[in-house]
């Protein structure tokens, strides 16, 4: 009907046709993915056409929401960010797979795949919404010549499952740095986006203990106005400072003592995941905080190739130290994306075979290889098949211990305007202007008022 | 059908009124010039015509019927501008068949037709040129040759010759009255040229201030015309003017007197009357020509003196106190004659004139209306022909 | 004698103090030759100012996407490949397609219209002319998200008239080139109203005596004798629509075959958090090739003196 | 008799009688109506594609948000979309960023589009005109200089932030530290897209970069357009370059200048894109900012209600143009 | 100091020689009026003095310096442009005193002159006036009020007249020529209107094809042509022509016979010679007036007639067989000759008439060049004045 010249030469003529809206990722690799549900068992005739559709995540997000508030029938499968399935989910915008799935693969999904995930994916009356996909979940990458030729042992120390607490870390990177002459020391992200909210500070702040709105198990996504706001309390003003004390060192105001700094860079303070992450590869650093995406092109052979260490993120305190529930210990923020169904689609018998076929083992497994997405069952981890997928497949152990500790962002209906209070605070505290008690003191009453003036009455 | 018939029209402007409540009609196949001083409504009078100035008031006919609303294209125009406007981005063939092109004529037809106009104007060879690539005239000659391809019903032609040296002027003249004729096409022509106007022209109007002054034959505006204002625009050097009174036995003025018996002429004594002569028809008591009335001797002085080739002028004085004002050549003081070539004068000397009787034209100095032009011929019956300012055909 | 030079209120100049010969003599001549200097020194000054951003992109498309990292004035490594790579990766070519095709329709339909809107508004004078004028200036004040949910809906068939519903335009080239044409209308009547106000009237009139009627006028001589202003608005409009960032990315669901325009193109080399920014430099770089050619092309009616020999007047 | 008449007859009688007949009928109209009959096609568009849009959003600017439910929008409110913007009382609980705020001006969105509308303007009209006279110059290459300089305006929004982008990111280009060590101590930042106010500058200056071009161009078709033998006149009557520019070419491109002016002012107002791929609206507010922002969180009441504030925002800035300009331009 | 010099001047455009090796001294204070056929290179001549055009080949000098490569704006001159070009968006009063504001004349002065010039083209009340608003006269007539403002040492006119009506030319050409008196400026003024070349200039330079045909003063012009072009072209109507041969005693062709001692004119039988006489040398045989060298009697027959008001134009067949040829009123086989205007004659009657042998001119008709202007004058020592094309004076 488009009448494009691409469109009228294009044979898709004895299949039956059933749209997916993916990611340019998943339709760089369209033919593989294909072959792997037909052979996970989706039968032959349905033809799994992928749309790449927009990449950034926010982008993402609005093109869905305008496809379903038009309700139209294409795409019959979306795509969906774990940190913003729940709002499609809150405004009954999806196909309930709990109504729809035999209920043997959603009691499996509900068992079997990462808890944490699975929460982004249950809807307030506990169906299930989506089905994760892959999660995604960031590690602490690192230069293992450099640590060698500085005199550590990461893999004799078990640094791939047993990580440190951020003193020895910044200590450990400080001293591979002046060891090893090299620029910096440590790469993360902390651009005042919704990553420093979401991800970067979330993590330092929960290895801390610290969380947004009180116990994350009992308030995580919600009720808002309804639950504490937690921002001021001590976990948090420390994470904040602690990331000062990297990038300006513990002699800077604002900062933490007992820390060996500055190990970061000021570009830090403008850097998200693609910045952070050249300067590391191109070997000017020596530790890098990035998701698995980065693993594959550190880890490639003409990179680093065995070289490249990966290890959970360091903690603040441990879980058992930690104020709340799920908070402490090697956090990791939790990304990922779930599969979800258009309820308006005209084929959704079509998209539960292809759910079923997703859900196979082989399935995750060909994802696993051929994107590096990681398997959303803990389990399927520890087969051998995942270990011998080229570079990710070393990373395994971390990439596990990362997962367990995963901690999801509170997406709710004013996340997104929480977000942007939460980075401009922290990246004000960070880059001086205001200091960590304060930023996070006018922090809690903007968040404040926030959930009060959206409160669910 | 190419008559064209203003009733009533009236242009104005915010401030100006450019024309002003003109009535003429013009016959089918007819040569009518429009002449008038600078800003006196020729154009405006054009443009209304072709259908690109509304009129404020009043009806324009064509061929008989109402066109005042028609668009320009269907009126059956082809016009001349007066600033020659064209088409900078054609060369000179296409902005010759333009209007050919528009009509779907034929490819042969258009070249046909585009190289005859193109030889009558005398721009063969350069019908690829740009205009920014041509002098004044030849642009002007292709404002012309652009009109002359079309055979319209009337033609419109705002000083097409302005620009044009006196040789290609008369050729042009011939080939225009040679068009008209082959056509037979009503052609409206605004010049400033008495010569053109003379020579090409059924009829003549005349125009002032955006009234129409008078619309005769061309002879008939020289040799009667029908108020001040015309005499004096009509004849270049202009008719010389004197003012004066009525007496009982004819005209007295300052400077002059002629004999005539009043009563034949409808005037009476008191009368304020301009005496009006032209250069031509005064002649040197001495020159020996015969005239069949002259008047008595006038005693002037020679003051400047121009050569002009075929004639010389001679600015006279009658009054000693004053200097000639070449300005304006019909000054009361002054007389302007003309003499033949060789004639042999010099500046400050005595010179007694005649006028012919014949040739002297008398004037209502406050209305500015003809009451005579000559003072030979008797009844006053006869009247002054042709005074009314309106076209006397309707 | 009386020249000019002469009159006493004339304010001192230079040029009738005798006396220095020489000097009166240079600085006669060294004017034309300073102000030549001074316009070779802006030209180069504009070129460098304008250029160095596009090298910079250069640099970035040839330097490996795993060297863009502490990069100087020259590029780390040398990789032509990514200009190939481009289209490897995805169909880029068919992305620069869709935004030609979409520019092309937009632009003849947006100069269509806008002669005409341009030619009334510039050339005639009636009731309701400045009201309706600020009416069309008033739709730019808009941000484009003030136009699209109602859009969207109308353009996936959510609107009913009269019983019948809106046709379904999305992934569709009519949701595309539709808001672009109304969005770059203004624009488009406002420069031509400009330019075709400044055509003289004796032309216009030349024409109509010719036969043409007004609008043959209009098509014939103004808009060629507008051909700069005309020029301008098309390829103000083709470059505007070839590059809209806003509609080409929500009107469609961004695959090739359905008209998704070249910023999905270009975005398609970016992923959730990586991103190939050779690629995307590489992609940006061939984008623009296209509008270069136009601008080559189009330049060639931003001729001077169009109206030059045209009226005694 | 006349033959072109008659050619004239048999040609109409013989094609197609509608046709003409409907030319006949648009010549006879009245210039009113001949103007409204030559805007109908464009009124329609219009009509259909921007004013039916905007009047439909205008309606939802008073209309609750409605960020949970199933429906886009809630009920009616009246005026309390626009009184919570411009109050200040949405300023945190709604906005992102505060739409006006004097204590914080570089996160407020209203002083940030101020400015940035006043500075990028005024330097693309000036750097956009110096560009057209220089394109107005005979000299060899000219037209290669001509697409150098008309570049920058076909580069894609994206690939513009790109390169400004990477070009000010510390730890990818040697800019950044470059100055840094040059204006550090002016307060430069390191890290100057983070910068609020560094950041507003890069911006600035990316627009400029791109938009001068948009600015010569239209300019350079003014300049093209003038009589070339008016300046023969000036020349004759003595006039220096100076002058001949001052006196004849600057009056006679002012309308044009009015018209790049005025678009560039309205589309400066409403300043989204640029930003976004560059330093974000978190660092660099604009009025637009606010309307996508509130807009992609589905708070549409609120963003249509900023919309139509900004649309108002412009129109005083444009009724400023019109009333000073009002006898040069053609509005 | 404004004299003006063009040596070896020659502008060719791409497949044009606009202007042909053109050498011209103009005197300080001279007035010198440019003619010739539209497209001879009058306006390019004049454009190459202003500093509009550049010479391909020549110096101009103006004041004594070269000023070939200098600026207009240094070089003093004014002009008055053939295609008028007023400021568009200025009104009446900007466009005057545009030069004046110029040269930051104070507001007092300005106004002054603006005022005294708008009386002088009589556009007095129009000074707020926009060009678009006026007629082609008027906006002429602003283009000469702003030449006129300014005091320059060389005034270039180029048709300056062309739009106006006769009354106001004359007019004109006297407040130009008061005004070339009280600033004793230099003129140089192109136009097609003979009787303002003769009644204004004190030389007139003839032009043809680019190239200059004679300057000389008025009168010379017309009584000596140098050669067939100037002769021609000098005169309205043009001189007439008859192609013929030299005998041992005269003249002698198809059509007439005139005798004349060749040996007295160094011209010897068998030479092709073409005899010219302009109209009002040739008078009716019985007219009666007394010439006091006619040559005899020749029989012609009337054709057309044209009477033009203050004369009559008699076109003479001198052959049965042909028909007047309007378009070249010189073609061997016809003479136009003037009479007064109330002569009696009607078409196709028969005349005889004779020639004044004073007046009789002789050229060579191979080369064009002028043997002799009179068949009285008696030796051929004196040979025929002016014939050099070329500036004499340097
Ligand atoms: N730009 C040009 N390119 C080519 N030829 C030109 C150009 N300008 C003038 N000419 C030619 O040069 C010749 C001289 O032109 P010029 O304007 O000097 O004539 P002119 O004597 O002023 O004639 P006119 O009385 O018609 O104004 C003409 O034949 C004209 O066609
Ligand atoms: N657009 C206008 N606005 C105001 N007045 C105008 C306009 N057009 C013409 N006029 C005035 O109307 C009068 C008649 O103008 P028109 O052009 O008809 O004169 P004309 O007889 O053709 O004169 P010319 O011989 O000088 O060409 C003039 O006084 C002129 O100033
Ligand atoms: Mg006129
Ligand atoms: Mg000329």
């Amino acid at each position: 009907t488009s009448l494009h010249p691409l469109a009228l030469t294009e044979d898709e003529t004895s299949r039956r046709t059933i749209r997916w809206a993916a990611d340019s990722r998943a339709a760089d690799n369209a033919d593989a993915l294909r072959q792997a549900m037909w052979d996970a068992g989706l039968p032959q005739d349905i033809y799994v056409e992928i749309v790449a559709g927009a990449t950034q995540t926010g982008a993402r997000q609005s093109q869905y929401q305008r496809w379903l508030s038009a309700d139209l029938e294409e795409p019959d499968m979306l795509l969906m960010d774990s940190g913003w399935a729940l709002t499609f989910i809150q405004r009954d915008q999806l196909l309930n797979l709990d109504d729809n799935l035999p209920s043997s693969l959603t009691n499996r999904i509900k068992n079997e795949y990462f808890e944490a995930s699975v929460n982004t994916a249950t809807g307030e009356d506990g169906s299930l919404y989506a089905m994760p996909l892959f999660p995604d979940f960031p590690t602490m990458q690192y230069r293992k010549d450099l640590v060698r030729e500085a005199g550590y042992d990461p893999d004799g120390n078990n640094w791939a499952t047993e990580t440190m607490d951020w003193q020895r870390f910044s200590e450990v990177t400080a001293d591979v740095m002046e060891q090893t002459d090299t620029d910096m020391g440590f790469t993360f992200q902390a651009d005042n986006y919704e990553g420093l909210s979401c991800c970067d500070f979330n993590e330092f702040m929960t290895s801390f203990g610290g969380a947004y709105f009180g116990n994350p198990e009992e308030y995580l996504f919600g009720p808002i106005g309804d639950r504490p706001v937690t921002v001021d309390e001590d976990p948090v003003v420390q994470a904040t400072q602690l990331m000062r004390t990297f990038i300006n060192g513990p002699d800077a105001p604002d900062t933490l003592d007992g820390y060996a700094g500055p190990i970061s860079p000021q570009g830090v303070l403008g850097w998200a995941e693609e910045p952070s992450r050249r300067p590391f590869t191109s070997g000017d650093a020596v530790m890098h905080r990035n998701w698995p995406y980065s693993i594959v092109i550190n880890g490639a052979e003409d990179v680093f190739g065995e070289d490249l260490g990966v290890m959970p993120i360091p903690y603040g305190v441990t879980a058992d130290e930690a104020q709340y529930p799920m908070t402490g210990g090697p956090v990791a923020a939790l990304g990922g994306w779930h599969m979800t169904i258009n309820p308006n689609s005209e084929k959704i018998d079509m998209a539960i075979q292809v759910f079923e076929a997703m859900a196979q083992q082989s399935f995750k497994l060909s994802l696993f290889e051929t994107i590096g997405w990681i398997p959303p069952e803990p389990s399927l981890l520890d087969t051998q098949e995942a270990r011998d997928v080229p570079i990710v497949g070393r990373y395994i152990d971390a990439l596990k211990v990362a997962g367990q500790n995963a901690i999801p962002r509170p997406a709710t209906a004013v996340w997104p305007l929480e977000s942007t209070k939460i980075a401009q605070r922290v990246h004000a505290a960070l880059t001086g202007q205001e200091t960590s008690q304060e930023a996070l003191g006018t922090l809690k009453s903007e968040l404040e008022q926030i959930e009060q003036f959206n409160a669910v009455d | 059908m190419g008559d064209v018939k203003l009733e009533n029209v009236t242009k104005r402007y915010e401030d100006v009124t450019a024309v002003d409540n003109m009535n003429i009609q013009i016959h089918d196949g007819e040569f009518v010039c429009l002449v008038g001083p600078s800003g006196c409504g020729k154009s405006t009078t054009m443009e209304m015509v072709a259908g690109l100035t509304m009129p404020t008031e009043g009806t324009v006919h064509i061929a008989g019927r109402e066109v005042t609303n028609l668009p320009p294209k269907d009126r059956g125009v082809a016009m001349v501008f007066q600033n020659i406007a064209l088409f900078p981005h054609m060369d000179v063939y296409d902005n010759i068949s333009f209007g050919l092109r528009l009509r779907n004529f034929e490819k042969d037809e258009i070249d046909r037709r585009v190289d005859k106009a193109a030889e009558v104007v005398q721009l063969e060879g350069m019908l690829d040129r740009m205009p920014d690539e041509m002098s004044g005239g030849q642009r002007q000659r292709v404002a012309i040759a652009r009109a002359i391809v079309r055979q319209p019903d009337v033609f419109l032609m705002d000083e097409p010759l302005a620009n044009l040296d006196a040789k290609l002027r008369v050729h042009m003249r011939t080939e225009l009255q040679r068009l008209h004729k082959d056509l037979e096409t009503t052609v409206i022509y605004v010049t400033h040229d008495q010569a053109e106007a003379m020579t090409m022209s059924d009829r003549i109007a005349i125009i002032d201030g955006g009234q129409l002054q008078q619309i005769d034959p061309p002879l008939e505006c020289y040799n009667q015309p029908a108020n001040l204002f015309v005499a004096g625009f009509i004849g270049s050097p202009s008719m010389n003017f004197v003012e004066g009174e009525v007496t009982e036995n004819g005209f007295t003025s300052e400077y002059m007197d002629v004999e005539f018996d009043p009563s034949n002429y409808g005037v009476s004594a008191g009368d304020k009357v301009t005496l009006g002569v032209r250069p031509e028809d005064i002649y040197p008591a001495e020159s020996g020509r015969s005239i069949s009335s002259p008047t008595g001797e006038i005693r002037t002085k020679t003051d400047v003196i121009e050569p002009m080739g075929d004639e010389i002028f001679i600015y006279l004085l009658l009054s000693e106190e004053v200097e000639t004002d070449l300005e304006d050549p019909a000054a009361s003081n002054q007389l302007l004659i003309s003499v033949p070539p060789d004639s042999d004068v010099e500046e400050d000397q005595d010179m007694s004139v005649v006028l012919d009787r014949n040739k002297i034209h008398l004037f209502d100095t406050e209305s500015g209306q003809a009451i005579e032009h000559s003072l030979v011929a008797s009844p006053a019956a006869s009247g002054a022909s042709g005074t009314s300012g309106a076209e006397s055909d309707d | 004698m009386a020249s000019e030079g002469g009159t006493a209120t004339r304010s001192s100049d230079s040029d009738s103090q005798g006396g220095y010969e020489g000097w009166v003599q240079s600085s006669i001549q060294n004017p034309d030759r300073a102000y030549r200097a001074a316009f070779y020194v802006v030209m180069i000054f504009f070129l460098v100012t304008t250029l160095f951003p596009l090298y910079w992109l250069f640099i970035l498309a040839v330097t490996p996407n795993n060297m863009i990292s502490n990069m100087g004035l020259l590029p780390k490594g040398f990789n032509p490949g990514a200009f190939v790579e481009v289209f490897t990766t995805l169909p880029f070519h068919w992305y620069m397609f869709n935004s030609f095709i979409l520019a092309l329709i937009t632009t003849v339909i947006v100069l269509i219209l806008a002669s005409l809107a341009g030619y009334v508004f510039g050339r005639f004078d009636f009731k309701g002319r400045g009201a309706l004028m600020l009416l069309i200036l008033a739709i730019s004040y808009f941000p484009p998200a003030a136009f699209l949910l109602p859009l969207f809906r109308l353009f996936t068939g959510n609107i009913e008239i009269l019983g019948l519903s809106s046709p379904m335009l999305y992934n569709t080239p009519g949701a595309l080139f539709l808001p672009f044409s109304a969005l770059s209308l203004p624009l488009a009547i406002f420069i031509l109203t400009t330019f075709y106000a400044q055509i003289p009237d004796g032309l216009e009139d030349a024409a109509r005596v010719e036969g043409t009627t007004r609008l043959g006028a209009l098509f014939r001589v103004i808009v060629p004798l507008s051909a700069p202003g005309v020029a301008t608005a098309a390829v103000l409009t083709f470059i505007w629509v070839y590059n809209e960032f806003f509609f080409s990315f929500l009107m469609v669901d961004g695959q090739a075959k359905n008209w998704a325009p070249i910023v999905w193109g270009i975005l398609g080399y970016q992923g959730q958090y990586s991103a190939s920014y050779n690629l995307m430099a590489a992609a940006g770089l061939i984008g623009v090739l296209p509008i270069a050619i136009l601008v080559v092309i189009a330049q060639e009616k931003i001729v001077s003196g169009l109206t030059a020999g045209a009226l005694k007047e | 008799m006349s033959t072109e008449q008659s050619t004239e007859q048999t040609r109409s009688r013989g094609g197609s009688g509608a046709f003409s007949g409907a030319t006949r009928w648009v010549e006879n109209l009245n210039d009113t109506q001949f103007a409204y009959l030559l805007l109908t096609p464009t009124l329609l568009l219009l009509g259909v594609i921007s004013i039916w849009p905007l009047l439909s959003t205008f309606i939802m600017s008073f209309q609750a948000d409605s960020i949970r439910g199933a429906a886009q929008i809630g009920e009616f409110v009246g005026l309390e979309n626009y009184i919570g913007v411009l109050s200040g009382a949405y300023n945190t609980v709604v906005l992102p960023q505060p739409f006006f705020d004097l204590s914080s001006p570089f996160t407020s969105a209203l002083i940030v589009t101020f400015i940035f509308v006043v500075i990028s303007v005024s330097f693309e009209t000036l750097i956009g005109f110096g560009q057209a006279l220089v394109l107005d110059q005979d000299f060899r290459g000219r037209r290669w200089v001509r697409v150098a300089i008309i570049l920058p305006w076909a580069i894609p929004l994206v690939i513009q932030g790109l390169i400004f982008y990477l070009l000010f990111q510390p730890g990818i280009s040697f800019l950044p530290d470059m100055l840094y060590n040059l204006f550090g101590g002016l307060g430069w930042s390191q890290t100057p897209l983070v910068s609020s106010s560094n950041a507003l500058l890069i911006v600035i200056l990316a627009d400029i970069w791109k938009t001068s071009a948009f600015m010569a161009l239209l300019i350079l078709a003014g300049l093209q357009s003038v009589d070339r033998s008016l300046y023969d006149v000036a020349k004759v009557a003595g006039a220096s370059k100076w002058q001949s520019f001052k006196l004849i070419t600057f009056p006679l491109v002012l309308p044009t200048v009015l018209v790049a002016m005025l678009f560039r002012t309205i589309q400066a107002a409403r300043v989204y894109g640029l930003i976004e791929t560059m330093a974000s609206c978190t660092t660099v507010p604009s009025l637009s900012c606010l309307v996508v922002s509130t807009f992609s969180v589905r708070r549409y009441g609120t963003a249509a209600a900023i919309a139509f504030i900004t649309a108002a925002i412009i129109a005083v800035i444009v009724s400023v143009y019109i009333i000073k300009f009002r006898d040069e331009g053609g509005v």
